[in-house]
């Protein structure tokens, strides 16, 4: 009959105005300054660059590799080589980004340099208050702004950094273990001194700290 | 208040400009505003007639007007409606070019 | 030539107690200068056009429906004729064929007017921007206010953005050096429009509001 | 003590008057009561824009406005603050004088129906013998303006709107009138303060409304339709249909014109509820006799605000309607239940006092309404469809 | 009295003209001083989603309209005659309805043929 | 042929858009619908001449989102343009992914693990719910609903852009499928979280269709509106709900067989009108239908890798060749045409875009309508711009 | 006696806007505002009822149906030849004379003519009264015009719709 | 369904005078496709629409693809008559030579249809269609009138490849605007000149960069 299908419609926002004053689930507007809705853990925005210990700069795991900028579907990375280099989080000499750029203006969010990253050192930021009336001072992050603590990656992603953690220990493990059988090779060789395990056993008493990831060096 | 002579003269005023733009518009649209003018003049006159008469309470005049008003709608309805059917046929609401098609 | 109308309010003034003022307005306090009450007049009622280009429209009209409720704001008034709207949010990517229409647009509203560039199309030409038919960034023609990096931004990103325009629109004044373009009687209220030509648009940028900065390297 | 409270806005106006010399007492007094119309009325259109953003805003599972002072309730203020300080477009190739008008003229039309509106025991601002033809001369107008800035404009849209409204706003208004007719038959006279009159009694404590008789009721459906679709609200609003036509006739009007017209629809949507009120409604008549301790403006604007509410409901459930099947609503569904109920209503006369009038009134009427709907319905061939899958 | 509240009318109407006109006042004044107007070939260019407007807006309109006006004048007009029969009702005479009964039913037929007609199907 | 004539005028030719026959009472005005306009739903733009408010004639006018997908396709690694094809239908990213995970799988012949199929499938059927939901919450817009239908799908969608969120990263471009695998794997805690949701999406419809399917005003604005005859539908190349809405049985999850979509007991809803309501209602059902195959998926998910191992995400070059990988996107059948001369990008790189192609008849359902009729024609046939331009 | 100057002047005005005009869009608008002093006279001439029905008909009815037609005759552009017709001077002359003869007979008739009335209470149940008694012939009669009008203004106006979706035959 | 030999045989049958040649798949997929001459393109393509055991009523895609000219360096034995002088008499000796010679391949654009049929739920079928080189002889056979769906399909390919469609009802542009003058999928196709500045300054779009500035400024002087 003419009409039915028009009351039924009524009846519908009746009940959800009447609804929203009850319950949550007729009135779900979060109120977002105030309130939050959280966000989950696997949110990504823009990526940042994972620093261990204090010092940001020391701290960087990239080794300016370059996978990343090749590999970054719009090219909004752009890295400079050092011309020296600095050890590495299990000691060995890296090459490190002179200049380490993303322009968050084009960066698409895809997460492909996080993928791509074989040193873990590069991962996705859940920031997004990032509105500005400045494109190219506010949008440009170099390094230093990109740099961020392995603390804050565990605080915005724990299970994937524990995990990436877990898996840095155990790839240090290896090198360690590997190391250390060169060295118990060279040694059960019995030629000369070991010097080429002398590098790698220097930084090795900071490494167990780092592999636990609750600790700065 | 205001004389009799007062409303006659309006009226005779609204007339006279209808009739003088029924004359001399071209458009015919515009001839029908002149027309409605010159009707609404009329109706003028029959109000102040019957509100100075000597039986106002007899409503001739006043009814006369209401019927007047109901009569220039009409008219107005099917004038216009001519003018647009010239119009469809013609291309035109020009009097003189109407007269220059009609030979 | 020097900088252009468009880019001189692009500084925020933050001298003034933002905060303050927003807990004021929210109050209902009444701000007593005639200043203060434009200012507040136009920050509690930004009306956006209807406006959509892209994918970040969607997350845009993610921000009006009921999980965000852009309304709270009372910016839910989404106008669908530029003459009555005041804030264009350019949502997504604006290619050389849509250029001139999004210039034209934004003549065409009525002053005060504002414009956030949304996601990361819209300010630089985003992922998209290696293509031939991609304008790389919409400021080339037009003064933005507010640009939100993101790919796309999320709803809360783009409500961020809009308090940043709103603390913005409060930071401005009604007279002196540093007041918005439309209250100079000299400067220009129109921004040409670009023509598509032959092979690309003409001009290629307005130097009014885009002054290219240097490359560095 | 109730009798004070009813009567106190004539009681304050004839104080006030009492302030100024004896020869200038009317004038003063006609001055105050124009105020407070100007003021009262804009008041509640921006309290029923804040009412509409905040209910639609529920009805859609959020929370609507509410930053902007407290609860929000400053919003209108800001809108309108805003509105004043836009610039003004108006564009090179519009009729500028007819442009500069039409908002006015659509603000003047609306707020002089107001002068036939009983708000209350005493408070109608001209009594007039003629007050309901007063108000739909005044109503006829307000479609020249929506005319007016449509073409204007010079804008498709805005024409296209323009005609749109104005054909839809013609097929209204005699479903309307006719609507008015069936009162007036009711209760024979044209004045708006004796229809209320007549529908103030009460019978065990009920009150006389003409909404409580058949072909009361059926009017009153018919002419909330009309009214809906005389004010351009949803699911009418076809003149600014803005999925279709953008903004409809003021497409092109920017800044306090644009806000004109905005108030000029509310405020012609708050008139038309007060009539509605005034024909149905029992206008400022408390709805149970024992609560008439009420002071009769409180019930007027009651029932003003609830017609706005229902107006609200529509908007937030509807979609809108199409223009050849709003015309053919008008023409075909509307006007011919309007025509029934027009002689029905003859009929409820003649058929003397007792129940016997009730049941055929009422059946009469709804034998009108299912045959008429169902033909509409079934000449279309409208209705729910069974689906077929494939596996 | 009667002229008394036409007096009130023409008071009420002077007070909308002037809520009308008053902020539009107030708003060319704002211009005036603090945003002056700056009127140019694009921005007051008729809006056309964003297009440039192609052809007059004022064209020849369909006669659809134009009929559906006619009707409503004619019921207009009707309503005229009906409203003081419905005034006079309570106290009308049988015959006297009867006559507006015809009176309505001539229109009506009006209605119904122009109904039949298919004036009344919008195309 | 029967579909020569329509209720609106003839065809000339056999294929061609109908002729329409202008009255010479009144003239034609031409307006430009789009690019800017409320219901376009993005940037597309209709040249439209009226008589009266009847269309006469209608031409679409694209490009105004041509974002040169296709050329950054052949200068960007197979990988990097995952991510692009989530910008495709920016409604439905996974779909997008799986169509082009599974072109570049066809062309590698690579396999994917049974719990990365089954995680797709789930994927891909909560994106056509929220598709659908916002589809015709966009409809009901269009038809000038205030946005009570759209704020209540959009409601919904937002559950299932958490879910998106909280496995993908992303509430929309979510980049999630990798040639012969997915991404992460989704957690327990996810599963439930995904049956929970589901479990509300009837609900929700009956909300929806309690608002809208019985709705007079919508009956008599969506029934016998554009209709789409089923061989000229099957001529102009429309797929997807439009065609189904025609009577036309033809779902590539049943006719490709491909993914695992065999597993399922799911029917497929048909029309017979072809109309706007139709349409509306098939996607109503494809919903229901979509919820059956995620609660047989989400009990039947098995345990197991979600990669192939031999699968590679640097460096990843296919031998020489062709394929053309199709998919059932909510929108129709989405396609990728991939060439591979080798080298690490597609020498050539197309996508057959389901949005593009369904528009192709645009002409001939709307014409002899109004133009409120055009925007909702047009809104049920459900595109995106992003798509359609690319 | 200022109240009706005004309203007499505004009356005028309005007429001769409508008539002058190049515009026929303003025009019409101006016809409107003739109408409406009409109506304001008629109220000051105590007849309300025939006011309102002025006001109701005239700017709500007839000025719309003449915007209407001017539309639909594409009317509302100002051509660009003249506004008047050849003959004007001719129309002129002669609405002059009309004029002339009436304003001579209305003020030589000046003293004879009624100056002052109490003004007559008329009630609309009166009107209608006298509506069903007295003129009810004239009422049935003008409802019979009425249709007439109708039919016969839709005809006049309608185009022949039947055909329109049709192929026309080859004439 | 049938095989694409079958298909050829079939084609091959019903129109004889088409030249169909099938252009083998190395892809897993094995998808190989059939390469129609332009002349009798139409006339295959409607058999194959309408033939009762095939049925391809639907025409799910079109691609245009372009192959640039392609330079061949073939070792060529080549046997010239030189004169030498031997032995003091002059003769005409034949000489055989191996020459690296250098030879185009002409290019061309390519249109390929991938059919299917909804009929019988069967397909993919695939039509290729060639023309004579990338300059001026690029008209190839529009299938629009056979099956809509090539309607814009083909504009597309007409816009961004530059096929022009012969016997399409409405071949205009489709994605970019009126009056542009480019072939943008083109592989030889030069972008427009409008990297102005990049934050991140990647060597190649510095370069572009760089020479937009440097142009600018010259243009700049020039105006000066």
């Amino acid at each position: 009959m003419l009409g039915e299908g028009l009351l039924k419609g009524l009846a519908e926002t009746a009940k959800n105005f009447a609804g929203s004053f009850v319950s949550k689930e007729r009135l779900i507007t979060v109120q977002y300054p105030e309130e939050r809705h959280p966000l989950p853990e696997a949110s990504r925005n823009f990526p940042f660059l994972v620093y261990d210990g204090a010092d940001w700069e020391a701290g960087l795991r990239c080794v300016a590799c370059q996978i990343c900028e090749k590999e970054c579907p719009p090219k909004c990375i752009y890295i400079e080589k050092s011309k020296d280099k600095k050890p590495d989080y299990v000691g060995k000499m890296q090459i490190y980004p002179a200049r380490f750029d993303i322009d968050i203006s084009v960066c698409m969010s895809c997460q492909i340099c996080v993928e791509v990253c074989p040193f873990e050192a590069i991962k996705m930021d859940t920031e997004f208050e990032l509105a500005t009336d400045d494109r190219f001072g506010g949008l440009l992050q170099d390094r230093k702004q990109l740099a961020k603590s392995n603390e804050y990656y565990h605080a915005i992603h724990p299970t994937e950094a524990s995990e990436v953690d877990a898996r840095l220990a155990e790839e240090k493990a290896k090198v360690e273990e590997k190391a250390r059988a060169a060295a118990a090779a060279a040694a059960a060789k019995a030629a000369a001194p070991a010097a080429p395990a002398a590098p790698a056993a220097t930084p090795s008493p900071a490494a167990p700290k780092e592999g636990e990831g609750s600790q700065p060096q | 208040m205001t004389p009799l002579a007062g409303y006659l003269l309006v009226a005779a005023l609204v007339f006279a400009i209808g009739l003088a733009g029924a004359l001399t518009r071209r458009n015919a649209i515009l001839v029908l505003i002149g027309i409605e003018l010159m009707l609404n003049a009329a109706n003028l006159n029959f109000i102040a007639f019957w509100r100075y008469g000597p039986h106002p309470e007899a409503l001739t005049g006043f009814l006369f007007a209401v019927f007047s008003i109901a009569i220039a709608a009409a008219e107005a309805a099917v004038g216009l409606g001519l003018v647009i059917s010239i119009y469809r046929h013609l291309r035109t609401t020009d009097l003189d070019e109407i007269n220059r098609m009609k030979g | 030539m020097g900088v252009g109308e468009g880019s001189a309010d692009l500084g925020l003034n933050s001298n003034i107690d933002q905060n303050l003022k927003i807990e004021m307005g929210k109050q209902g306090i009444f701000v007593t200068t005639i200043e203060e009450l434009y200012n507040w007049g136009r920050r509690s009622s930004v009306w956006p056009m209807q406006f959509g280009l892209a994918c970040c429209a969607i997350e845009m009209i993610a921000t009006t429906m009921a999980r965000y409720d852009l309304a709270r704001f009372g910016a839910e008034v989404f106008r669908p004729s530029p003459r009555q709207a005041d804030l264009m949010i350019v949502s997504g990517t604006v290619t050389k064929k849509m250029a001139p229409q999004v210039v034209r647009l934004y003549n065409q509203m009525a002053e005060p007017k504002y414009v956030i560039a949304m996601g990361a199309c819209a300010i630089s030409g985003g992922p998209f921007k290696q293509g031939y038919n991609v304008l790389k960034g919409i400021d080339r023609y037009i003064p933005v206010d507010v640009h939100i990096p993101g790919c796309p931004p999320r709803p809360e990103a783009l409500m961020e953005a809009f308090m940043t325009l709103q603390k913005k629109i409060d930071g401005q004044s009604l007279t002196g050096e540093d007041r918005p373009r439309y209250h100079d009687a000299e400067a220009t209220g129109e921004f040409p429009v670009p023509e598509p030509g032959e092979h690309d648009l003409e001009p290629s940028s307005n130097p009014l509001v885009w002054i290219t900065p240097v490359v560095i390297r | 003590m109730t009798n004070t409270l009813d009567q106190i806005f004539v009681l304050l106006k004839h104080w006030i008057m009492g302030l100024f010399p004896v020869g200038l007492q009317p004038i003063v007094g006609i001055v105050l009561s124009v105020v407070a119309i100007l003021a009262v009325f804009p008041g509640l259109f921006a309290f029923s824009v804040l009412m509409e953003r905040k209910g639609l805003g529920r009805m859609q599972n959020r929370i609507g406005p509410n930053r902007v002072g407290p609860f929000g309730i400053l919003q209108p203020v800001a809108d309108g603050i805003k509105a004043l300080i836009k610039e003004d477009v108006v564009p090179y190739n519009a009729d500028h004088i007819v442009h500069f008008f039409a908002p006015i003229v659509l603000v003047v039309v609306v707020f002089m129906g107001y002068a036939v509106l009983p708000m209350g025991r005493n408070m109608t601002f001209v009594p007039m013998d003629a007050g309901l033809l007063f108000y739909f001369a005044m109503g006829a107008s307000a479609e020249l303006s929506v005319f007016m800035a449509g073409w204007s404009s010079r804008n498709k849209y805005s024409l296209l709107g323009a005609m749109r409204a104005v054909a839809q706003m013609i097929s209204y208004e005699i479903p309307l009138l006719m609507t008015s007719v069936i009162i007036v038959m009711m209760t024979g006279s044209l004045s708006l303060d004796k229809i209320v009159e007549a529908q103030n009694h009460y019978t065990w404590g009920l009150p006389h409304w003409y909404v409580f008789t058949p072909m009361g009721f059926a009017a009153f459906v018919m002419f909330a339709i009309a009214a809906t679709a005389e004010t351009n609200r949803s699911p009418f609003d076809l003149p600014e249909g803005e999925s279709e036509i953008v903004a409809g006739y003021f497409t092109e009007y920017s800044g306090f014109k644009f806000a004109e017209f905005f108030l000029g629809e509310y405020v012609a949507m708050l008139s038309i509820s007060g009539l509605g009120a005034t024909l149905f409604l029992g206008g400022w008549s408390a709805p149970l006799e024992a609560l008439n301790f009420i002071p009769s403006w409180i019930w007027f604007f009651a029932k003003i605000m609830l017609a706005i509410c229902g107006f609200i409901w529509l908007r937030g459930t509807f979609p809108r309607l199409r223009q050849d099947q709003l015309m053919n609503f008008a023409w075909k569904f509307v006007l011919p239940m309007t025509l029934i109920d027009l002689v029905v209503t003859g009929l409820w006369r003649f058929l003397g006092e007792g129940w016997l009038r009730w049941a055929v009134c009422s059946a009469i009427l709804l034998a009108a309404y299912l045959i008429t709907a169902r033909m509409g319905m079934r000449s279309k061939k409208l209705g729910p469809r069974s689906y077929r899958y494939a596996e | 009295m009667v002229s008394g509240s036409y007096f009130s009318l023409a008071v009420l109407f002077l007070g909308a003209l002037g809520f009308g006109l008053a902020p539009l006042g107030l708003a060319w004044l704002w211009a005036r001083v603090f945003a002056p107007p700056k009127p140019s070939a694009i921005k007051n260019a008729i809006y056309e989603c964003g297009l440039e407007s192609r052809g007059d807006a004022w064209v020849q309109f369909r006669s659809a309209y134009y009929l559906y006006a006619i009707i409503f004048l004619i019921f207009d007009v009707e309503a005229v005659f009906l409203l003081p029969f419905a005034v006079a009702f309570t106290g009308l005479t049988a015959g006297a309805c009867l006559a507006m009964l015809v009176f309505v039913l001539l229109l009506v037929e009006g209605l119904v043929w122009a109904w039949a007609k298919g004036v009344l199907t919008w195309a | 042929m029967s579909f020569t004539e329509t209720k609106a005028g003839k065809f000339e030719g056999w294929n061609r858009p109908p002729v329409i026959e202008t009255s010479d009472d009144g003239e034609l005005l031409e307006v430009s619908m789009g690019p800017h306009h409320p219901s376009t739903h993005g940037v597309f733009r209709m040249d439209v001449a009226l008589d009266g408010e009847r269309v006469v004639k209608l031409k679409p006018v694209f490009g105004y989102l041509h974002r040169n997908h296709e050329q950054i396709g052949q200068t960007a690694s197979y990988l990097q343009m995952m991510p692009y094809t989530d910008r495709l239908d920016y409604f439905c990213s996974l779909t997008n992914n799986w169509a082009y995970a599974l072109a570049v799988e066809k062309l590698a012949g690579q396999a994917v693990p049974e719990r990365a199929e089954y995680i797709r499938v789930i994927l891909a059927e909560l994106t056509r719910i929220q598709n659908h939901a916002a589809a015709v919450g966009f409809l009901a817009q269009d038809l000038g609903a205030s946005g009570t239908p759209l704020m209540y799908a959009f409601r919904e969608r937002e559950k299932i852009l958490d879910l998106f969120e909280s496995l993908t990263g992303s509430r929309m471009m979510c980049n999630y499928m990798r040639f012969g695998g997915c991404r992460v794997d989704v957690s327990e805690a996810w599963l439930n979280a995904a049956r929970k949701v589901v479990a509300g999406v009837p609900r929700f419809v009956d909300e929806l269709e309690a608002l809208l399917s019985s709705n007079e005003i919508l009956l008599a604005r969506c029934q016998g509106m554009g209709v789409l005859k089923p061989d000229l539908a099957v001529n102009a190349g429309v797929t997807g709900p439009m065609l189904r809405a025609t009577g036309v049985n033809y779902d590539l999850r049943k006719v490709d067989h491909y993914g695992i979509y065999d597993r399922f007991q799911f029917r497929v809803p048909l029309g017979e009108h072809g109309d706007v309501y139709d349409r509306y209602m098939v996607r109503i059902l494809e919903i229901h239908e979509s919820v059956k195959i995620l609660e047989q998926a989400l009990k039947e998910i098995p345990a197991g890798p979600i990669m192939d191992p031999k699968a590679k995400l640097r460096g990843f070059k296919p031998k020489p060749g062709e394929a053309y990988g199709r998919i059932e996107a909510p929108k129709g059948e989405l396609g990728f045409y991939l060439i591979s001369d080798g080298g690490t990008s597609p020498y050539r790189y197309r996508i057959r875009p389901p949005s593009l192609v369904n528009l192709t008849i645009l002409e001939d359902m709307c014409l002899g309508h109004n133009v409120a009729d055009v925007v909702v024609i047009f809104g049920s046939v459900d595109i995106v711009l992003g798509e359609v331009d690319r | 006696m200022i109240v009706f100057a005004i309203l007499a002047a505004l009356t005028v005005a309005g007429s001769l806007a409508a008539v002058l005009l190049r515009n026929t869009v303003h025009c019409a608008l101006a016809l409107t505002g003739a109408f409406i002093g009409l109506a304001l006279l008629f109220l000051r001439l105590d007849a309300q009822f025939a006011g309102f029905a002025q006001i109701l008909v005239y700017v709500g009815a007839v000025a719309i149906l003449v915007v209407f037609a001017i539309l639909l005759t594409r009317g509302s552009e100002t051509p660009a030849t003249g506004v008047f017709s050849r003959t004007w001077f001719a129309g002129l002359v002669v609405a002059a004379g009309v004029f002339a003869v009436l304003a001579w007979t209305v003020l030589h008739s000046a003293v004879a003519l009624p100056h002052e009335f109490a003004a007559p209470q008329v009630s609309v149940a009166q009107i209608g009264n006298a509506l069903m008694g007295r003129y009810v012939l004239p009422l049935e009669i003008v409802a019979v015009l009425l249709t007439a009008a109708m039919i016969g203004a839709v005809i006049v106006a309608m185009h022949e719709k039947p055909g329109k979706y049709e192929k026309k035959e080859a004439n | 369904m049938k095989t694409v030999e079958e298909i050829k045989a079939a084609i091959e049958a019903a129109v004889p005078v088409a030249r169909v040649e099938i252009v083998p798949n190395g892809s897993p997929s094995a998808e190989h496709s059939l390469l129609i001459d332009a002349a009798h393109g139409f006339a295959v393509a409607k058999f194959l629409r309408d033939d009762a055991e095939l049925a391809l009523d639907y025409l799910s895609n079109v691609t245009g693809v372009d192959w640039l000219d392609k330079e061949i360096v073939e070792k060529v034995k080549v046997t010239h008559q030189v004169s030498k002088t031997v032995d003091g008499v002059e003769a005409v000796v034949e000489e055989t030579v191996e020459e690296a010679r250098k030879h185009v391949v002409p290019g061309h654009l390519e249109a390929v249809y991938h059919f299917y049929s909804m009929k019988f739920k069967h397909g993919p079928v695939i039509l290729r269609m060639r023309t004579e080189n990338r300059s001026d002889k690029v008209e190839l056979p529009s299938l629009t009138p056979l099956w809509r769906s090539a309607e814009f399909q083909e504009r597309e390919v007409f816009d961004l490849f530059g096929i022009v469609f012969t016997g399409h009802p409405d071949l205009r542009r489709l994605l970019m605007w009126e009056g542009f003058k480019d072939y943008p999928l083109r592989r030889d196709y030069v972008e427009p000149d409008d990297f102005e500045y990049e934050p991140t300054a990647h060597d190649e779009v510095l370069a572009r960069a760089k020479a937009h500035q440097n142009r600018e400024q010259g243009s700049g002087n020039k105006d000066q």
